[in-house]
């Protein structure tokens, strides 16, 4: 029972047993296995329909193809460095922990990244520290989950605090400027007018797919996330395997940090605002367990598109701050409503209501 | 805005012998309250204060941190009361919320010099010094009418850039904006609230030039956030429109001399009030008046006027960016 | 769908208080319950019989107001009756313990027998209250040493079980239906268990009684229904007089000898394991054993006297705190269940569901979850070797479902016990250790499983077994360890021991077993 | 045995199983039952640790009885409402959920009560208002997780930016002052030398411990948080008790804005900014477990107080806020290792080590 039960906790609330689903299909499993694309379809539904709110409101933008591809770009753009550590982040949450504290590794790997003393040593320098610093700090978060036996959410609430205070320490509260050419133009380079960006969150979330789905890191992940007494039991070296996904999710903030670094042309003790909240919401939405064991990478990543095509069509419709926040409130609710409804439920409900006559079969 | 952690000197004022007020006084202790920088301005604030204070050989100057909300640095004031200083210069996250301490302070007999965030009322402050947000605003509005009238722009649309929109000053420059761009019968198009940092400001400003693919003129409350507008605005390759930027950092007065970009000019919200603040502090505490005025004490409120900063003066405006 | 059923074997039983005919209840694809009949009488205890996944369990959620049935007649005391949930299905008098343990660890005893019904006014427990009727029911069950006020999570299963069953009898219930309860029971707490069951009896009460012991059946029941693949294959069948041969053909359409494989002649082979002085305070002291290549060692011993925390100190699942663990002639690190896999060892862990499974995962994740690195290469797992390596064990085991990538969760209780055993026949497993490995498997299943074990020692891997169940100790190993509190006070080839020889060495001085027999005197 | 996999997760991952239960009932460390009080010893001495530092650092005014009471009694004002929000995220947490919207109904009830609209119906209409709406919301959060089967973290995400937008919108984004003489006399009140609002504080706190431990109600929110499946089972009505458990936080939330409003003398949309970070790390810090099914009331107020009293010491020592931050992660970490303390583990590690007589090898 128990993971099971935590899920309904955390999925389902008081909801009755998790079942229910498609009657008469085929073989049931399947539909278990098609649950994440099916979810995923769901956000596709959402974007699809975001776009037609907009189409709506500002026809003629939306008519013109060539502002509709340079939109897409720029909604992918705004995504990619939050998108990059939404995928740490689904590794950790899938490991069955947490990581609050990636907004404010990010600053501090900017920060770090973008002193003087570091510029000095050129790009190469600023986006080696800027790993190196996300990667330590997601190792100080590891090391005291896996060894120091913190829960999740106060460890990384402690680096949370204690990264934002030093990156203000050493940035002296000042915002920095890069003035390094290559690191500022990563922002701005298309390569077969694809921003560079972008590819790079493609890339990262490529990674993280092969990572979590083909290799036995991501099958240990699962293990670990889904029950950790048995992974432990299974033979797998838990506390270690712990440090590593914190140290993975420190990576992708270091390279988040760079990448938002090069997009602001500087960087800041105060970047980065609520990026944990962000990303737990993205690859919650996405699919992924809060309570671990489960999750998808491209769930994740059409969890930050969303949020990114919602801000997005926000400015378009020149909606004002405060309807702004009412509205995604909302929007995030159908979101994931539409997510859960399932053929089966419309055609159960038909039964029920004696619309069909339906003599499911074995 | 620069990655130096020292305030320019001229921020704040020096020993001027030619100034009876700076003729060293009765030793006082000044007590002093920001909220935490998270930002250039706030922190020029507070580095111009302990610069002005170090200045003079009769002032002792205690700071307390405010911490992160006004529960937190009305706690910080609570200690700061009990080390009784002579006069508190503060700078409240909210002057409405620590109104009541001010009242308290005032009562237990220290003057309070309130900075920038005005208290509603008039006994709990002995002096009020602050920037003309709603002024920012009007300043920005009326550059930027003229401009555009010059040119003879017929509708122009206009973009707003503003900071974080749950701060009352963000609604006033927004609401002097308005005003003074109503004046040229012209509205602002699409308004964006960031978050004083430069990578919110870079993604409001990059969804904002995606609603409004030809622009006029945009104004953008903060040049903190601006330079990552200003990132937004080169990576689009925009240049239809030019920009007016506010605050009057340093790096924001460098371009506008360069002209290189967009930016064309900055309406200015200067954090040199703190230095003047506390010298009016001292004087209040050593009870002595302004040398220049007739009256025999410092004034009860001092309101900084906006100035705007543009490609010819900007030379001698480059000393007070911060 | 209401064909008589046969008429009841014995006279004088109670009137029918339940009567199921034609149930069907569907999952996704799997018909669980297909035409399901059954008949229960006031006073008598009815055995359901069935296979893993025969749909036991099913039935049961049925009768308790867990499922609603998608089609058929459920009659209690002679109304047609659609319960709306459990709340109905208790207030009409009808009490579960269900085979999945589901109790709440951080409330009290006394809690959690009274959870959802506490003796309350304007919503105030009455704690005292609670706790005086509790230390009654768990005194009537002859375990009036459980606290009542103790957190339920820091007893043993057996303990839980019992605070399972003070809970049923918590609600003056007309029907009790007891879903396997003597799984997680020993010898001696069965007994206890069938003492309370004819005390209910007695009081006219109906009991329902799912095993997959039959020599439990024969004790304790009067009439017996089998299932089979979700339909009733016979009904009403004597429980003491049919014999097994029927029983066992009705459940798996083929006849089963229930018995042990046969010794091989040969001698062991070198020694794979050493343990000496193995201990832990409060948990067992002193324990020293070998296991050979190719032999089977059981422990026997009561519910309590420290036999999973032996396998699990051995494995390395926790930290032996004075004591050795050699293997292969090398130390094994104490607390690193890592080496003690890579040096050979396996371990089947008592509790299933939280040490054991992934119950989201596919099956075949779970039987290749301490091996699938040594399917990948460089890294990458290969998920088509594995499902077809798990496919060959599902198929040794009689797995049913067959298919691999359907989610653990979904398996019937015993179904699931077979994908834990499974896990280690995969692996170059040198040393397995299985705690409880046959508990909730049926009869079919339990002989291959008797017989994988036998051909893993044949194969030179080395077993050792802790089981309740004294006969399977006797039956299965070689070499019999008896422990009593945390210490080996035997150590003898299982030909030399019987039954009762067991049986006397692990009660002698033993506090339970000395309460149970005043209770029972 | 269902939350104990999840809370190895949560709480040791990877560790070695728990201490197995005392045989023979010796050593009652070693006793589960005794662990809050261990747990709450814990966070007593990081108290006294916090007041010996300050007294260290300044022995002027520790040296002051006056002064040391009157800082107390500044320390409990502060833990006053962001107190009270606890207890009532206590229950939630205990009952599986979480509730990030706490902040954000703080805002929203304040504001509302603060509307010159509301202010004209005198103390009792603000008072009544602010309770109405945090109710209300904390309805629709139960709602939409309970019936609507949202994730809870979505959900109140949801809620957070809904509720920060309505209160912005209501208030046009100003800080509303309160001009009730009654409502603002709150905060200056003492009754016996002690803040009204530190009366309250302990009151809500008295009620709630009464609520967990005495009632069926809070016996049940254990079980639904414990183990959902076994409580839908039992026959409790797994849905209606999470409406509650939501409109309970919501309640709380309610309290919390007129003990703010009174203590700022307005309200405003940004107000307590983040306090559902403060209230959960509270409650964790205290004992409770993040996947539900165990949590102490006494434990979450101590870990509100240890927070308030941090920050209280920060400001007697006037560290600049960087350096704040950095010290205040290391204090949570810390505070969490020391409660973690156990005799056992120190008597094991002598052994261990050859310092008393033992020998495990190889
Ligand atoms: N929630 C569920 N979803 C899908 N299938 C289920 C579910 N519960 C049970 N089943 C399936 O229904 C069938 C009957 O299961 P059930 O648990 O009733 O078996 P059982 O007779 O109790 O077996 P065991 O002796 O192993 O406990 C099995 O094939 C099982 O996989
Ligand atoms: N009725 C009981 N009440 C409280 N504690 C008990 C009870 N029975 C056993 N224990 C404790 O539980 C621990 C071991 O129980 P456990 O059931 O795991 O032993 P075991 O020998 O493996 O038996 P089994 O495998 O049959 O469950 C011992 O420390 C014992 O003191
Ligand atoms: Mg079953
Ligand atoms: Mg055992």
């Amino acid at each position: 029972m128990s993971v099971s039960s935590e899920q309904k906790v955390e999925q389902e609330v008081a909801g009755p047993a998790p079942h229910a689903p498609a009657v008469g299909g085929t073989s049931w499993w399947k539909d278990e296995a098609q649950e994440p694309l099916r979810r995923n379809l769901g956000l596709v539904g959402v974007l699809l329909a975001l776009f037609a709110i907009g189409a709506y409101i500002r026809p003629d933008l939306y008519s013109d193809a060539d502002w509709v591809v340079n939109n897409i770009m720029v909604i992918l753009t705004q995504a990619a460095a939050i998108g990059v550590v939404t995928v740490g982040m689904t590794f950790v949450i899938i490991g069955g922990g947490i990581d609050l504290s990636v907004g404010a590794l990010i600053a501090l790997s900017g920060v770090w990244a973008t002193t003087l003393a570091t510029q000095s040593f050129g790009p190469v320098g600023m986006i080696f520290t800027a790993v190196a610093v996300g990667i330590g700090a997601g190792l100080v978060n590891g090391a005291l989950i896996a060894y120091g036996r913190l829960v999740p959410f106060i460890a990384t609430l402690a680096m949370l605090v204690a990264a934002r205070g030093l990156a203000a320490q050493i940035s002296g509260k000042q915002t920095q400027i890069s003035a390094d050419q290559f690191i500022n133009s990563l922002a701005t380079t298309r390569i077969g007018g694809i921003p560079l960006l972008v590819i790079i969150l493609l890339v990262v979330a490529g990674l993280g797919w092969v990572l979590l789905n083909r290799t036995t890191f991501g099958r240990r992940t699962v293990a670990i996330g889904g029950n950790a007494e048995a992974a432990r039991l299974a033979g797998i070296n838990v506390r270690g395997h712990t440090m590593l996904l914190y140290a993975l999710s420190g990576l992708c903030c270091g390279i988040a940090a760079i990448m938002l670094t090069s997009l602001a042309t500087s960087s800041q003790a105060a970047a980065a605002e609520l990026y944990e909240l962000d990303a737990i919401a993205a690859a919650i939405i996405g699919g992924t367990l809060l309570s671990g064991g489960r999750g998808t990478i491209v769930g994740s990543l059409f969890g930050v598109i969303v949020f990114s095509a919602i801000t997005n069509l926000f400015a378009i419709a020149n909606l004002p701050t405060e309807v702004q926040n009412m509205v995604k409130g909302a929007i995030i609710v159908v979101a994931v409503l539409l997510q859960q409804v399932r053929f089966s439920s419309i055609t159960q409900f038909a039964r029920r209501h004696g619309l069909t006559r339906a003599k499911p079969q074995t | 805005t620069s990655n130096e952690q020292t305030p320019t000197p001229a921020q704040t004022k020096g020993a001027d012998t030619e100034n009876p007020n700076t003729a060293a006084g009765k030793a006082v202790t000044i007590g002093f309250s920001a909220p935490a920088a998270d930002h250039g301005w706030i922190a020029a604030i507070t580095n111009n204060a302990k610069a002005q204070a170090g200045a003079y050989k009769d002032v002792t100057f205690k700071q307390v941190e405010a911490g992160k909300d006004a529960a937190a640095q009305r706690a910080a004031l609570d200690t700061l009361i009990a080390e009784k200083p002579d006069v508190i210069v503060l700078l409240p996250h909210d002057g409405k919320e620590l109104n009541a301490f001010g009242l308290k302070a005032m009562e237990a007999g220290i003057p309070v010099v309130n900075l920038d965030r005005a208290f509603p009322d008039a006994l709990a402050y002995r002096l009020q010094i602050k920037g003309d947000n709603y002024g920012m605003g009007v300043a920005a509005g009326h550059y930027i009418g003229k401009a555009l009238k010059a040119k003879n722009v017929a509708s122009p649309i206009i973009g707003e850039i503003a900071g974080m929109d749950e701060l009352e000053l963000t609604q006033e420059r927004s609401a002097g904006f308005k005003a003074a761009l109503a004046t040229y019968g012209f509205t602002v198009a699409n308004r964006r609230a960031a978050r004083f940092t430069a990578d919110s400001g870079q993604k409001e400003a990059q969804n904002l030039l995606q609603a409004l693919p030809k622009i006029d003129a945009v104004w953008n409350h903060d040049d903190d956030q601006g330079i990552g507008v200003l990132a937004a605005i080169t990576a689009a390759n925009r240049s239809e429109f030019f920009m007016v930027g506010g605050a009057g950092s340093k790096k924001a007065i460098e371009d506008i001399a360069a002209d290189k970009t967009v930016l064309k000019a900055t309406v200015t919200y200067s954090p040199s009030m703190a230095s003047s603040a506390i010298s009016l502090a001292r004087l209040i505490a050593q009870g002595r008046g302004m040398s220049d005025l007739v009256e025999l004490q410092v004034p009860k409120e001092v309101i900084l006027a906006s100035e705007t900063i543009t490609k010819e003066n900007a030379s001698t405006y480059l000393k007070l960016g911060f | 769908m209401s064909e008589q059923p046969v008429a009841a074997a014995e006279a004088g039983a109670g009137e029918v208080v339940l009567r199921l005919s034609g149930v069907v209840k569907t999952f996704p694809g799997v018909r669980a319950l297909d035409g399901v009949e059954l008949e229960v009488r006031a006073g008598e205890v009815h055995c359901l019989l069935g296979q893993n996944g025969a749909g036991k369990s099913t039935l049961i959620k049925v009768l308790a107001g867990v499922h609603r049935p998608d089609e058929g007649d459920v009659q209690w005391l002679g109304e047609q009756v659609a319960f709306s949930g459990p709340q109905a299905a208790m207030k009409a008098g009808i009490a579960t313990i269900y085979q999945e343990l589901d109790l709440v660890d951080y409330l009290s005893v006394a809690e959690n027998i009274y959870l959802g019904h506490e003796p309350r006014s304007l919503g105030f427990v009455h704690r005292g209250q609670a706790a005086r009727q509790a230390r009654e029911l768990l005194g009537r069950l002859g375990h009036g040493e459980i606290p009542a006020h103790r957190l339920v999570k820091s007893l043993p299963a057996a303990g839980k079980q019992i605070v399972s069953m003070a809970r049923a009898l918590s609600h003056s219930a007309k029907l009790i239906i007891m879903d396997e309860p003597s799984a997680v029971l020993a010898h001696d707490e069965v007994g206890n268990l069938f003492r309370i069951i004819r005390e209910l009896t007695a009081q006219g009460i109906a009991v329902v009684y799912i095993s997959h012991r039959l020599e439990e059946i024969r004790e304790i029941g009067d009439r017996v229904t089998v299932l089979k693949d979700g339909r009733t294959s016979a009904v009403n069948l004597p429980a003491r007089t049919t014999p097994t041969r029927d029983l066992v053909s009705r459940m798996t359409g083929r006849s089963i000898e229930y018995v042990f494989p046969p010794r091989p002649d040969t001698e062991p082979g070198e020694k794979l394991l050493e343990v000496r002085g193995l201990g832990r305070s409060g948990e067992f002291t002193g324990v020293d054993l070998d296991v050979h290549s190719g032999e089977i060692v059981g422990i026997a011993g009561l519910v309590g006297s420290g036999r999973s925390e032996l396998l699990e100190t051995v494995f390395g699942a926790r930290q032996a705190e004075a004591g050795t663990v050699v293997m292969d002639g090398r130390g094994l690190p104490p607390g690193n269940v890592a080496a003690a896999v890579r040096a050979g060892l396996g371990m089947a862990p008592e509790e299933r569901k939280s040490q054991a499974l992934l119950l989201g995962q596919p099956i075949y994740r779970n039987m290749t979850l301490t091996n699938f690195s040594s399917y990948a290469t460089a890294g990458f797992t290969d998920t088509g070797k594995e499902q077809a390596e798990a496919m060959r064990v599902a198929n040794q085991l009689e797995l049913r479902p067959r298919d691999v990538r359907r989610a653990v969760r979904t398996l019937s209780g015993g179904n699931q016990q077979k994908v834990v055993v499974g896990r280690w026949l995969l692996g170059g497993t040198r040393l397995l250790l299985l705690d409880e490995p046959t508990r909730g498997v049926d009869v079919g299943a339990r002989a291959e499983l008797y017989q994988v074990i036998r051909d893993l020692a044949a194969n030179g891997v080395g077993v050792l077994l802790v089981s309740s169940e004294v006969p399977e100790v006797l039956g299965l190993s070689d070499r019999v360890l008896v422990m009593r509190e945390g210490r080996v006070v035997r150590t003898a080839p299982a030909t030399e021991l019987s039954e009762e020889d067991v049986l006397d060495l692990v009660m002698a001085g033993s506090l339970t077993a000395a309460t149970t027999e005043e209770v029972a005197a």
